[in-house]
């Protein structure tokens, strides 16, 4: 029997009278890079925060790597391999970036694979090379901009040499010009390598983003949530066509 | 703007420190004694005034006789702030033995800032009289260690167990009395004592006594000592149909308790220890509604333990225009002990002073002062309880005056003489409780 | 039976004191953030001004009463545009600004009045007699001011300008001042209510206790106490957090007199215990996302 | 030999490169210098005794930086550490009879195990819920105190206890040096790795955990050092004062910690120090002028508070130095170019 990288199932969780995320169940491998979208409160930020343990679930159970991280505390998870981004970014604004993140540096899962590393300032700023802040690795966090703050999120997730990342908007309030370079970063990340002394384990990775078209550039396959369940599941070029995708998106007139 | 008035606070800092540093006190043709005490308050001021009077009619005479030269009193006042803060207190004794370098302490109030208080003036051998803190260890410490210990005098009050056997006799004549005037068969008590270590070992002792003087215990509670509100104590008190209510009270939970046990009229005389009570603020602090509250005392109007009492207490109310309290014994601690000793020394040194005073006998305002020694013959500077010393008065609040009531007619043992001071008054039944019992 | 109706009744009243105080106190943390030390002190600077125009100028306590309410509160909002507005932005700075404040105050008092225990005349003497079980006309007063206060706020808050402004701005700060809700203003009012409470506290209350400088550190912890267990800034909470440790503090004086003065510590037991099961308190913001 | 003058000249190097660069660096030499040099000057009992009292103070101040100012565990119940570090110092040397140096390190075991106590309850707490419930703890423990006076000696407290030296010199000697090593060592805690986690944590909490770190780890952690320390400073204030009384449990004593804090400068450590250092004998030398004295403090504090809010050493700091906008080293103010990447200084 072959389990799957990340395996969820009959994930629930109820805010109040909300049902936000509805029975979800799906599994992904570990080299795909999966897109979830779908309308503002489909419940897509919930599922990442239920994946990560920021959030518990009223039911369900999530496996990754064969191992139920459901119950289990944040950092726990982070240390098995799972990283995330914030929506909403939230750096520690009084430090200076790359204290920002040594802190990913000093988890634990950081420190056992770069213990060949002697100094964590270096691994620290290979991250931030990697994201393409590193020139401003000694300014308050609260200096940067919207955009620099996105890359900051990355750095700070790639740090802990995830085998699975969660973004959450990386694409959001970013120019066009920002949100090119963010996809590649992105793609160039998946494919995995040496940045520096910063070691990329080609991570898996579920995007939450609106910016379909390119989100469509960087993604294998793409789950579309609605009223908190799946309403579609498949690759980027069956999505675009899938009728009950287009009706959720752009309401039922138009379809 | 902004500069001119950095500029002031600059400079309104570099004054006051200049000002700290530079007041030195100077020469030494004076006697010098520190009067340490919470001055904020009215312990603090008691001592303080105590003092004052002291060192006036001692100056007015021109000082005291040391050997062959005539030396003045000089007093320096020193906050404690103990209340708040131990800490504040030991540092104003150290001030005053290093800067102001006195030859003499008196005060202290609060039992935990007097310790370390006591420790520093004894490491200065300096001669140091208590005068507010009863608590009992103060003067052990002289026994147990007495070449350490021995500059510590106790000035006032006497020692915590024999408050206790004072406040006991006080309870048996007041039940006495309320069983022959009100018809009663058996006199209930509760005891209500304030939660504080001076009070922890005289509950069990009354728990034991108080069968024994052929009464009841109904109950004992312990509210803390600064609760604001004790209806719910009256309440259960009531219920439990205590004729007296045995009070062991030293901060402001005896006002409240008074005032709200005499706005419910409760049906019970509260009798023992209440020190606000001893207090001329006390009528109007409870708005007139602690009448009838019974405590013990050490001074009244026109109560006389003694010939010297009536010249002390009524220059005192003249000067200062209240009754003395206890910790004015100040006033008997450096005119009738101190002064008397210097003379007869014919020197300040403390070592010669110590050895004289606790063996003297002084006749002071509050009766005769001995110094004791414990069952081992050591020397504990504490004083003698008694009839003919110390034995404190009990006075009674009668429509707005602190009357005495006590001792009359009192003997300490069977074969004692009988006492009674001059100046005492028959105890007072509050009316509500004749009218609840008397039918 | 009547030990039931006792702990009730004392339990009622205590309730209420700590209620007055604890709304007072979490209306300025909900609209301004200010964690309000200096509140009780506010509650003890009102008792000594009725002790001042009843003892010192001779009038009728009502007057004491309405003075003190009066110059307190215009005292606590030039209290506050001195030394609290200026120095908004720095939540520490504004925490020791408001104990120095008390100690001020406490000081200042301590100045004028020394450290004598005083006491001020109630405004309605004596008591009546419920099942056998004695009552303050003035207990029935403070409980009576309660409902009223409760009631006028409710109105305050729900009905007027004013009180769609308060709310608002203790929704987001930001958001209300964007809305064009000049928020200085509104919390400058909110304290000037916030301390007028407290005086109103002080005038009720103060008749049946004693009056000294040190007088606002109890109710000051039990007011905390009573805060954060019912949630802070929620005005409900306040309000059933009070009665909470009210009747707690009842129980503990009824059911085991000789440990009375150990009402205090349990009632802040009683607060741990509740914040262990729920960290936000009784009718707090629920944490479990993120603030 | 020729090794001796190396290392001095090694000395001499990094003292004429490192510290006569910055004025700051050379305040808190010329602290130290002055600190330990003190007696040398003076005998004077008073001064000696209440600089003692001050560096005890120091080290709870700065203690409570370290809890509250970095890791924004908001502790308004410092006392507590305070009071168990000087109780069970106490107590050790009253019925075990063990002599200081072995009672104070105890003694702040105790304090540590009080941070694990309260620690853990209020891991869930945070902010001004926080603030709150621990101003409980001290009070709740006095209760207990109060309700055990056979142990405890109620509001007496315990006294009788060893003295901590011979002499007022040595109490000195001893508190200073353990003063200033706590305060180099609680310094070189915050710059180190577990110092970031700890600023991270004051910052934002969910997103340390989201990068992997054991927040709850490290809260007790922080609670545990700060109590450690204050517990140290308990037991030495226990043994000087020869005295352990519920007054180290008051909440005064958890609110003036938090004045001097705050008025220093949080998360600095040298903040706090210095506020203690300045408001302790402040209060001191304020006693010419007895009645008003608690209030000049109050004033004074709210006054230096409307004009310096971020506290009073960092404003200080502020004024004779400037950071260089380009590699974030820090210059005197005097200076027009950074001194290490020449950049203009505005």
């Amino acid at each position: 029997m072959t389990q799957s990288f990340l395996e969820i199932k009959g994930l629930t969780k109820n805010f109040g009278g909300l049902r936000a995320v509805n029975n979800i169940g799906f599994s992904m491998e570990r080299n795909q890079v999966l897109g979830l979208i779908g309308p503002n409160g489909a419940g897509k930020t919930t599922l990442l925060r239920l994946i990560t343990g920021i959030l518990k679930p009223d039911a369900g159970n999530v496996r990754f790597m064969g191992k139920e991280i459901v119950g289990r505390k944040t950092w726990d998870i982070v240390n098995m391999g799972i990283a995330c981004t914030f929506q909403n970014m939230r750096p520690f604004r009084r430090l200076p970036i790359i204290a920002n993140v040594m802190v990913s540096c000093l988890s634990p899962r950081a420190m056992k694979r770069g213990e060949w590393v002697k100094r964590l300032e270096a691994k620290a700023m290979d991250a931030l090379e990697f994201a393409g802040i590193s020139d401003m690795a000694r300014e308050k966090a609260s200096t940067l901009s919207q955009g620099d703050l996105k890359r900051l999120e990355v750095a700070r997730a790639v740090a802990t040499e995830p085998e699975l990342l969660l973004l959450d908007e990386p694409f959001g309030g970013l120019s066009p010009a920002e949100t090119d370079l963010m996809a590649i970063s992105i793609r160039r990340l998946h494919k995995g390598g040496r940045f520096g002394r910063l070691h990329s384990e080609g991570p898996a990775m579920i995007i939450v983003e609106h910016k379909l078209q390119w989100l469509m550039k960087i993604v294998d396959r793409i789950i579309v949530l609605n009223f908190g369940t799946i309403i579609a599941d498949g690759t980027p070029d069956e999505i675009i066509k899938n009728p009950r995708v287009i009706e959720a998106y752009l309401g039922q007139g138009d379809a | 703007m902004e500069r001119w008035e950095k500029r002031i606070f600059i400079l309104a800092m570099v004054f006051l420190f200049a000002v700290s540093t530079f007041t030195v006190a100077s020469g030494q043709d004076t006697i010098k004694i520190g009067v340490i005490g919470p001055m904020q308050f009215v312990q603090g001021i008691g001592q303080w005034n105590g003092a004052t009077m002291a060192a006036e009619e001692i100056n007015a005479k021109g000082g005291i006789q040391v050997g062959n030269k005539k030396m003045k009193i000089q007093l320096i006042k020193a906050d404690s702030n103990e209340f708040i803060n131990p800490t504040d207190a030991t540092n104003a004794m150290e001030r005053l033995i290093t800067r102001d370098k006195v030859d003499f302490i008196v005060g202290g109030f609060r039992t935990e800032a007097v310790m370390p208080m006591q420790d520093i003036a004894m490491e200065a051998k300096k001669i140091f009289f208590g005068v507010g803190a009863a608590h009992d260890e103060l003067c052990l410490r002289v026994a147990k260690n007495y070449n350490t210990y021995k500059y510590w005098f106790r000035g006032s009050p006497f020692n915590s167990t024999f408050l206790v056997r004072t406040s006991f006799v006080h309870l048996g004549t007041v039940g006495a009395i309320l069983k022959q005037s009100l018809n009663l068969p058996k006199i209930k008590v509760a005891i209500v004592a304030e939660k504080a270590m001076w009070a922890d070992p005289m509950i069990p002792a009354a728990e034991a006594v108080i069968p024994k003087m052929g009464m009841e215990v109904v109950g004992v509670w312990r509210p803390s000592d600064k609760a604001t509100d004790v209806t719910a104590e009256l309440s259960a008190i009531q219920r439990s149909e205590a004729h007296i209510i045995f009070t062991i009270f030293s901060a402001s939970v005896g006002i409240t308790f008074a005032r709200q046990a005499g706005e419910l009229k409760i049906p019970a005389m509260q009798v023992g220890i209440n020190v606000e009570a001893q207090k001329d603020g006390f009528w109007e602090a409870t708005q007139k509604m602690g009448n009838y509250v019974f405590t013990m005392n050490t001074y009244a109007r026109n109560v006389e333990q003694n010939e010297l009492t009536k010249p002390f207490v009524d220059t005192y109310i003249k000067r200062f225009g209240e009754t003395p309290a206890y910790t004015a014994d100040t006033y008997a601690v450096i005119v009738h002990r101190l002064a008397p000793a210097i003379e007869k020394v014919g020197s300040l040194d403390a070592d010669k002073l110590v050895a004289f005073i606790e063996n003297d006998v002084s006749k002071g305002p509050s009766g005769t002062v001995a110094y004791l020694k414990d069952a081992e013959g050591r020397h504990t500077h504490d004083q003698k309880w008694g009839p003919g010393y110390l034995t404190s008065v009990g006075v009674q609040w009668q429509d707005g005056k602190l009357v005495g009531v006590w001792p009359n007619k009192w003997k300490a043992t069977p074969e004692a003489p009988e006492i009674t001071y001059k100046g005492v008054m028959p105890v007072k039944i509050p009316p509500w409780m004749i009218e609840k019992y008397k039918k | 039976m009547d030990l039931v109706l006792n702990i009730i009744i004392s339990g009622l009243i205590s309730g209420s004191v700590f209620a007055l105080l604890a709304i007072g106190f979490s209306l300025i943390f909900g609209v301004a953030r200010i964690v309000n030390i200096a509140h009780t002190a506010f509650y003890m600077v009102a008792a000594y001004c009725i002790y001042f125009v009843t003892h010192k100028m001779g009038s009728h306590p009502i007057w004491g009463m309405v003075a003190a309410i009066v110059l307190v509160t215009l005292l606590g909002i030039i209290c506050y545009k001195l030394f609290i507005n200026p120095i908004r932005e720095h939540e520490g700075a504004v925490l020791i600004a408001t104990i120095a404040l008390a100690m001020a105050f406490q000081e200042i008092m301590v100045l004028k009045f020394t450290g004598t225990f005083l006491s001020v005349p109630s405004l309605v003497k004596g008591y009546f007699a419920i099942l056998g079980v004695k009552v303050f006309y003035q207990q029935l007063l403070t409980f009576c001011v309660v409902l009223l206060v409760m009631a006028g706020l409710w109105i305050l808050l729900m009905k007027t300008k004013l009180g769609l402004a308060i709310r608002s701005t203790a929704q987001d700060r930001e958001v209300a001042n964007l809305m064009g809700i000049n928020e200085a203003r509104v919390a400058m009012l909110t304290m000037g209510i916030s301390v007028g409470l407290a005086a109103l506290t002080g005038a009720v209350v103060v008749p049946l206790t004693v009056l000294e400088p040190h007088m606002w550190l109890h109710p000051l912890i039990m007011m905390m106490a009573v805060v954060v267990l019912g949630g802070l800034g929620s005005l409900k909470g306040s309000f059933l957090g009070a009665y909470i440790l009210g009747f707690a503090e009842a129980l503990v004086v009824f059911l085991a007199p000789m440990g009375a003065f150990l009402k205090g510590s349990v009632a802040l037991s009683i607060m741990i215990l509740v914040l262990l099961i729920r960290p936000e308190g009784l009718f707090g913001v629920s944490f479990e996302e993120e603030r | 030999m020729d090794l001796f003058l190396f290392y001095l000249r090694k000395l001499f190097t990094i003292i004429k490169k490192e510290v006569f660069v910055l004025p700051s660096r050379i305040v808190v030499v010329l602290f130290f210098i002055l600190l330990l040099l003190l007696p040398v000057f003076t005998k004077d009992l008073y001064l000696l005794r209440i600089f003692t009292l001050t560096s005890i103070f120091a080290i709870l101040a700065a203690s409570w930086d370290l809890l509250s100012g970095f890791t924004g565990q908001m502790n308004f119940g410092h006392a507590l550490f305070f009071g168990v570090g000087a109780y069970s110092a106490a107590l050790l040397n009253k019925y075990a009879g063990i002599p200081p140096w072995g009672t104070i390190p105890l003694g702040a075991l105790g304090a540590v195990l009080s941070g694990l106590i309260i620690g853990i309850p209020c891991l869930r707490l945070r902010g001004t819920y926080l603030a709150l419930t621990t101003l409980a703890f001290p009070i709740i423990l006095m209760g207990i105190v109060f309700a055990l006076p056979d142990l405890t000696g109620g509001e007496l407290g315990i006294s009788g206890i060893a003295r901590l030296a011979g002499s007022r010199v040595t109490d000195y000697y001893i508190t200073v040096v353990v003063m200033l090593g706590l305060c180099t060592i609680m310094w070189k805690i915050t710059d180190s790795n577990t110092g970031i986690i700890f600023h991270a944590i004051r910052e934002d909490e969910l997103a340390v955990r989201a990068s992997g770190i054991n927040t709850t780890r490290y809260k007790l952690l922080a609670f545990c050092l700060s109590g450690f320390f204050a517990g140290i400073s308990g037991g030495l204030y226990a043994h000087f004062m020869r005295i352990a009384g519920p007054s180290t449990l008051e909440v005064s004593m958890s609110f003036q910690v938090v004045i001097w804090a705050i008025f220093g400068g949080i998360v600095t450590i040298y903040g706090p120090v210095g506020a203690v250092f300045i408001l302790f004998p402040l209060l001191e030398f304020l006693r010419f002028w007895q009645e008003l004295r608690m209030l000049m403090f109050a004033v004074v504090v709210l006054l230096i508070l409307l004009y310096m809010p971020d506290g009073l050493f960092r404003w200080l700091r502020d004024k004779i130095e400037k950071e260089c906008p380009r590699c974030k080293i820090r210059n005197v103010a005097m200076r027009h170019t950074c001194r290490v990447c020449t950049a203009q200084l505005d």
